[in-house]
């Protein structure tokens, strides 16, 4: 136990020592540019998971709390030139604050309806970015960045780097709750809410915990959006694709644990990537779709819960 | 390597130019072809401009005909972008940093290019606008060139056209309407600046979902206000469901001129599924086959380009998007072929001092890179009937009015009886 | 003229909502009555649309085309249960991520599928009631809306007649609450399940027809219409047939409100906000008593 | 002979076993009833003879006009098809559905389509308050109408045997004791054969010819109308448990 | 006779126009065995529903541990020492057994080492060999072991098993009792709702009857087994002839 521990933070530092030394060995910045799309899914697929794997809620709107963080971004670097870190940290409260809202909603509604209601979420925040004009509505925004620190290289390189850590915070702390009373207690819900319940687990105030995180880590993954492409729109921002990728990703890798989300992420993100630039992008949605399909029906554990179940098989 | 490329540049610089045809299948197939990067939005919303690949295509087989840039052979790098900026940044690392590219053709319009806007800036590269509204007003690159004649200051001036008919037909009252699309909500704030300029009173200012099916409320609001004139600033899936509504719900007896700013009115799929509703509307647009914008080049263009997209099952036309594509090759060659290296600042230098001879015009380049001269058309559409896509190949059909250069027709007021007429 | 303007924003909306209850009809059978969360529902009506495209080309009226499509989009509709059913019925009770997830996948194969047929360009079609009006005195009303807004009526009541005057349909509505009830009864809940889908299915296809005569269709046009579909369902109270055409009616109207004297901007969200605030505070919907 | 046929059936829910090698015939025109305690295994019995609980073991078949049909692990509604007719526990009614469409509904079968529209006569005319009511809902009627309702559902297939689990559950005893009176008409004028499954010893057998014991999923024994007070008194003593007993499973072996 | 470590009084509860319960009112003595017997739908589930917590009775008081606890949520009541079981078990599927043993240790965690406690239980119950096994996939004994081990990390005062023998066999259902005995003897009071009759007769010191919400006979096993009330509601109306 103590070992993973510390095998996981060793991994952890050195994912991240790589990436700064990456930025600096690595001359050519396009494998920064991939590898910002590709962090920006594993932040993604955690922060789903988080509700949607341990809890078992469905947020079927992802897409609702990553735009709120692009724009919440945004706008405090229209406004105030705010720095990175400060939008980061302001994202993550509006997430959060969306998030309980989220949460509020699991009191009244579960299963189809609170994934329908998320999709609403999505859409009525779309609306309202619209019809705001500070925000360049649907014509969306235009804003140039601060110039970076010097010790990031370039500008692509720096937010490569803020969203890989971000990325191994992200994980290590779905990874944490994961293992923690916390964890235990959202998964012993998705179980049997009843059950939890009579067991002393405070039911409410963990499925609001939860929201609230993964809400905020959506978000999170959003606030760097606008140093990245110095340009969002709402079409981006709460794009049903990525909403869509969001959810496939853990279910691709597994959604019990923390690994599940990151191997999706990884896996799809850079099948994306290559796909982009090989095959056409139909091929490229239909792949997804086919291959949600194919999950759902053969292996509802993901990848994880196939190589176990494989490796069940060898042993018996 | 050094010798094959010290000898295309001695050729080039001492006329043996004219003998490269010659020998471009030779030694144009050994040498290291230039790369040119763009990416085009196969699919996604903006799927209708994929035609813009056509453009491109045939410019390059034009260009290595005649013996490439250089001596060297033309090759295009392209990339899907599914229509979405999202994808762009990756994009146009990788033309420029995996792919190497020698020169950067932007992608189709405001909203894709946005992204790219502060990556040249950054990188100091030249780059060739394509369609996007004010593309550079912001970054204020001194390296990009638009192959679109918006005209300087385009933001508000490129649908001056349409308010200076209307003041010329006494309109004093102004509708404005657009959808939640940036392009249209661009269009849509320049003309609220004109209608300010020429002292007309917005009687009418709203937007939409870019989705509407159903204008009968909006068109009855507009009626109410009794304008003079509508300027529209909608994109293809509105600009029918607005136009039938028009047939359906009318938009009173006040209104002397309607359009403006509707995209979608220059594809053939469009035009044709319209038909006979496109009478009367007064709408930009950027080539149609009047005798004042015709030239043999063109000609030769659009002739080659109709059984592509026959094949294809492209836009039968390719009025709108391809015959700017070749001009942004045109651009493109004139800059090497002047300044007779790939070099991004000399190139540059060169485009801002001189002006190029394009398919679809001259153009002269201001410091920004746009046109200096507004070349946006406004047609009105007359005697459309029927359902057939041949007759937007005729002459008289979509007559120009503005530009008073390439003038091929007057106003015919007010909407109501242009309509019948 | 505020008059003119409200009269004719309320005739609108009704006429609106008329077919948003078409758009419904379908998702009212599958997740209504079977509690079977459909989400790929829309796509069968833009298919539907292409469907009667095609046709159309041919010189068919879009809804002849869509009666004389309705025995093939039956037997897609219970093929498409039957995957489901597989999919699930080895593992006992669908689990609700899953089959959201499911439905999504074949939403997103459908559509590339008819981005890879047809291209992303729009889709219309040529019929002669387009771009007339009927004009009764303040009142203008065009053909375009108003001739889908009486065939959905049409569909809607002759499936209320066939859920209330038939043992199949008497079946369905029994398969809404108590599944042991329809096997003491000796009915195949599987059979009517299946059998349900495709009437679903059906009208999901008269839906689409419907959609392309009102406006321009492409393979994306579902998208828009999920929540509004789901919003219509759930506000009438799951599987309330005759209450969906009243739901529809209620969001079509705000929409047209909201549309002429707010503004259009604003309209996408008025059926997500009625979403929202029906499952914050009426979740069992406006006829819904029965839950 | 025609008569049902179930032989060591084993039955339970996933890893529990509730049926432990049960063996009982019941013949045309018999009312026979199974008697136990909650959560011995009437029910499940019940259940798996109709298909909703798939045995593990043994089987069930029918013998009728010459016809021998195993009806082991076939799915309900093609038991019902066969003949055999669930009024189950806690009736589960299609509740939004009218009296009259509930009827409808179980007539609709393959077989029992022919004789839907005397079938519904008859019904109506067995139970006057269902006719009285056909337009109702079924959740708005009253406990003893809708174990009335669940009778005439059964008697709707068309029957050879009719399986009634706990009829007097719920209901008010005068309730009781017209549901009773009902079933037992039903097997004298219309000659119809009835497994009833019922806690209330008493009632049950008193109608019946014949009373398997459940304790425990198996059978305990058998219990035939005559038997001794006393050997009535002990079974009683027995369910609840505080005989001098015998715990079921020695009983039993 | 020790003080009472649970009483209700008066409690009511509805569902719509129908009473499934009350008014009723008893008490339960620390370490007393309980037997609670009542034909289904006698109103037992919607009592052991309301003392836990999971339902909320509309009139009527609940005392436990010398505290009003009618307003406090269930999982506090879990938390104070009120632990049940359930008549379907509900493992928490998709963990370990251990980590379902976790679960309850958890909430009520006061630092020491957990999964030893948690592993010393899973012993007591005979499951310390599936600590590591998913919970699905358990027989049905040992989901029953696991239900009982989970109502027992928190040292509960009162225990509410619910049909906690339903479908075993009889060795089994003896192992169970022996736990359930033990529990008994470490003075914990023991609800137990059950159709096992022999079982309840034998295990309870006192058995309690319900029938349509209401309590209808109360006394010794003995006792309540020869109560002619229990005797109508288990067997009907006596013989006539």
């Amino acid at each position: 136990m103590k070992r993973q521990d510390v095998a996981f933070a060793a991994g952890a530092i050195v994912v991240l020592l790589m990436g700064f030394g990456a930025v600096h060995a690595v001359a050519n910045p396009y494998f920064f540019f991939a590898g910002y799309v590709i962090v920006q899914y594993v932040v993604l697929a955690t922060a789903w998971n988080i509700l949607g794997g341990y809890a078992g809620y469905i947020n079927f709107g992802p897409a609702a709390l990553y735009g709120a963080g692009v724009y919440t971004s945004a706008l405090l670097l229209k406004a105030f030139g705010a720095p990175l870190v400060v939008n980061i940290v302001a994202a993550g409260l509006v997430g959060m604050v969306l998030g309980l809202m989220m949460g509020y909603l699991t009191l009244r509604v579960q299963g189809v309806y609170f994934a329908i209601a998320t999709i609403a979420l999505v859409i009525m925040l779309e609306t309202v970015v619209h019809n705001i004009e500070y925000l360049g509505g649907a014509r969306g925004l235009a804003l140039i960045a601060p110039e970076p620190p010097a010790w990031a290289v370039g500008r692509t390189q720096f937010v490569f780097l803020v969203l890989l850590a971000i990325a191994v915070m992200s994980v290590a702390l779905a990874r944490w709750i994961e293992r923690s009373w916390i964890g235990r207690g959202l998964r012993a819900l998705r179980a049997s809410e009843e059950a939890a319940e009579c067991a002393g687990v405070a039911t409410l105030r963990l499925k609001l915990a939860a929201c609230a995180v993964s809400g905020a880590l959506l978000a999170v993954a959003g606030a760097p959006y606008i140093y990245y492409a110095s340009y969002i729109d709402p079409g981006s921002a709460f794009s049903l694709t990525l909403g869509l990728n969001t959810i496939a990703m853990p279910l691709i890798g597994g959604t019990r644990s923390w690994a599940g989300p990151v191997i999706g992420a990884l896996l799809l993100a850079s099948v994306q990537q290559a796909a982009t630039v090989t095959i056409s992008s139909e091929l490229n949605v239909l792949m997804v779709g086919l291959a949600l399909i194919v999950f759902i029906a053969a292996a509802p554990d993901g990848l994880i819960g196939l190589a176990e179940r494989l490796r069940r098989k060898m042993h018996a | 390597m050094i010798s094959r490329r010290r000898f295309s540049k001695i050729a080039a610089g001492t006329g043996l130019a004219l003998a490269a045809p010659a020998l471009s299948t030779s030694s144009l197939a050994q040498a290291q072809p230039i790369k040119i990067g763009t990416s085009i939005s196969l699919t996604g919303p903006l799927s209708g401009t994929k035609n813009a690949l056509t453009g491109y295509q045939l410019w390059r087989d034009d260009v290595n005909a005649a013996g490439g840039l250089l001596g060297r052979p033309v090759e295009l790098v392209t990339y899907d972008d599914q229509s979405s900026p999202a994808q762009i940044p990756a994009i146009y690392s990788k033309l420029v940093d995996v792919d190497r590219v020698d020169l950067l053709i932007s992608p189709y319009g405001a909203v894709l290019s946005a992204p790219v806007m502060p990556f040249v800036k950054q990188r100091d590269l030249f780059l060739v606008g394509m369609f996007a509204l004010a593309g550079n007003d912001t970054v204020r690159h001194d390296k990009y060139f638009h192959a679109c004649p918006w005209g300087p200051n385009s933001q508000v001036n490129w649908a001056r056209g349409f308010f200076d008919l209307a003041r010329a037909a006494g309109c004093t009252k102004v509708a404005i309407m657009s959808a939640d699309i940036e392009f249209a909500k661009i269009s849509a704030a320049g003309g609220k600046a004109i209608s300010e300029e020429y002292r007309m009173s917005v009687v009418y200012d709203q937007s939409y979902p870019p989705n509407q099916t159903d204008f009968s409320a909006i068109l009855r609001n507009i009626r109410a206000a009794q304008p003079e004139a509508v300027f529209v600033c909608s994109y293809p899936p509105d600009s029918t469901a607005l136009i039938r509504g028009l047939s359906e719900v009318g938009i009173g007896d006040s209104v002397k001129i309607f359009g403006g700013s509707m995209i979608g009115l220059q594809y053939a799929s469009l035009l044709a599924n319209i038909g006979p509703a496109l009478n009367g509307i007064v709408n930009l647009h950027l080539y149609v086959p009047e005798p004042t914008m015709r030239n043999p080049a063109i000609d030769g263009f659009l002739a080659r380009y109709e059984p592509l997209a026959r094949a294809q099952q492209l836009d039968a036309l390719g009025h709108y998007v391809p015959p700017f594509c070749y001009a942004a090759g045109q651009i493109i060659e004139a800059g090497v072929k002047g300044a007779n290296t790939l070099n991004h600042a000399q190139i540059s230098r060169y485009l801002h001092a001189n002006p190029v001879q394009t398919i679809v015009g001259r153009a002269t380049f201001n410091e920004l890179g746009d046109w200096t001269e507004k070349r946006v058309l406004m047609v009105q559409f007359r005697g459309i009937r029927g359902r057939d896509v041949e007759q937007f190949r005729q002459p008289g059909r979509q007559v120009i009015l503005d530009p008073p250069p390439l003038r091929t027709g007057e106003l015919v007021a007010p909407f109501g009886a242009a309509r019948s007429g | 003229m505020f008059l003119e303007i409200l009269i004719n924003a309320v005739a609108t909306g009704l006429l609106l909502g008329s077919i948003y209850a078409a758009l419904a009809l379908g998702l009212a059978v599958t997740f209504g009555i079977l509690h079977i969360p459909n989400i790929a529902h829309p796509v069968f009506v833009v298919l539907g649309a292409y469907l009667a495209v095609v046709a159309n080309e041919r010189g068919w009226d879009p809804i002849l085309a869509a009666l004389a499509g309705a025995l093939p989009f039956y037997l897609l509709g219970a093929l498409f249960y039957e995957f489901y059913a597989r999919v699930f019925e080895r593992r006992g009770e669908a689990d609700t991520m899953q089959a959201l997830t499911l439905f999504f996948g074949v939403s997103l194969v459908v559509e590339t599928a008819l981005v890879l047929k047809f291209g992303t360009n729009q889709q219309t079609v040529d019929v002669d009631y387009v771009g007339q009006s009927l004009r009764i005195g303040l009142l203008v009303m065009p053909y375009r809306l108003l001739v889908p807004a009486l065939v959905a009526p049409v569909m809607i009541l002759t499936l209320w007649a066939y859920l209330k005057f038939t043992y199949a349909g008497i079946a369905i509505r029994a398969a809404a609450h108590d599944v042991r009830a329809l096997q003491v009864s000796g009915v195949d809940p599987h059979w009517i399940k299946r059998h349900a889908f495709g009437i679903a299915s059906v009208t999901a296809l008269v839906a689409g027809a419907i959609l392309v005569i009102i406006g321009p269709v492409d393979p994306f046009s579902g998208r828009l219409q999920i929540g509004r579909a789901f919003a219509v369902v759930i506000l009438a109270g799951m599987g309330a047939v005759p209450g969906t055409i009243l739901a529809a009616f209620i969001i079509g109207v705000a929409e047209s409100l909201v549309s002429a004297f707010l503004n259009p901007s604003w309209s996408p969200g008025v059926a997500f906000l009625i979403l929202l605030a029906t499952l914050a505070l009426k979740p069992q919907g406006l006829f819904g008593a029965s839950r | 002979m025609n008569r049902l046929v179930i032989e060591g059936l084993e039955a339970g829910y996933g890893a529990v076993s509730v049926l432990r090698g049960i063996s009982i015939e019941v013949r045309q025109g018999e009312l026979v009833a199974l008697l136990g305690t909650n959560g011995n295994g009437k029910s499940t019995l019940l259940n798996a003879i109709l298909g909703f609980v798939r045995p593990t073991a043994g089987r069930v078949v029918l013998e009728w006009d010459g016809q021998t049909i195993d009806l082991t692990g076939a799915p309900p509604h093609r038991i019902v098809d066969a003949g055999i007719a669930l009024v189950p526990e806690g009736r589960r009614l299609a509740p939004n559905l009218t009296v009259e469409e509930n009827l409808l509904l179980a007539g609709s079968g393959r077989r029992a389509r022919r004789d839907a529209r005397r079938n519904l006569g008859f019904c109506f005319e067995t139970f006057p308050i269902l006719k009285e009511r056909r337009a109702q809902r079924a959740a708005t009627m009253s406990g003893g109408q809708q174990q009335m309702l669940a009778i005439a559902r059964a008697l709707m297939t068309s029957p050879r045997i009719v399986l009634i689990d706990e009829p007097s559950l719920g209901l008010a005893p005068i309730a009781v004791t017209q549901v009773i009176a009902t079933i037992r008409s039903l097997q004298a004028t219309q000659n119809l054969t009835i497994v009833i499954a019922e806690q209330s010893v008493v009632q049950a057998i008193d109608i019946s010819a014949r009373a398997y014991v459940l304790a425990h999923g198996s059978i305990l024994r058998t219990f035939a109308r005559g038997d001794s007070a006393a050997d009535l008194d002990d079974i009683r003593r027995a369910m609840l448990g505080v005989g001098e007993s015998r715990r079921p499973t020695e009983a039993a072996q | 006779m020790s003080e009472p470590v649970l009483a209700v009084r008066d409690l009511t509860k509805s569902f719509g126009a129908l009473r499934a319960l009350g008014p009723v009112s008893f008490a339960l003595r620390g370490g007393e065995r309980l037997g609670l017997i009542g034909p289904n739908g006698s109103g037992k589930t919607t009592l052991i529903n309301c003392l836990s917590g999971t339902l909320r009775a509309d009139d009527g008081r609940i005392w436990f541990a010398g505290r009003d606890v009618t307003n406090v949520l269930a999982f506090k009541r879990a938390r104070m020492g009120l632990a049940r079981s359930f008549q379907i078990p509900k493992p928490f599927v998709g963990m370990t057994v251990l980590e379902n043993v976790l679960v309850p240790l958890d909430q009520i965690g006061d630092g020491s080492d957990h999964e030893a406690r948690a592993m010393a239980i899973l012993r007591s119950v005979r499951l310390d060999a599936r600590a590591g096994d998913d919970a699905k996939r358990l027989s049905h004994l040992e989901l029953r072991k696991l239900e009982l081990a989970r109502a027992l990390v928190g040292a509960p005062k009162v225990l509410i098993a619910d049909e906690a023998m339903a479908g075993l066999s009889e060795p089994e259902i003896d192992e169970i009792l022996a736990i359930l005995q033990r529990l008994s003897e470490a003075g914990v009071a023991v609800i137990m709702v059950e159709h096992i009759m022999h079982a309840v007769m034998r295990f309870s010191q006192r058995v309690i009857c319900f029938e349509t919400g209401q309590l209808i006979a109360e006394g010794t096993p003995q006792e309540v087994a020869e109560d002619p009330l229990v005797q109508k509601v288990y067997f009907g109306e006596p013989a006539r002839h």
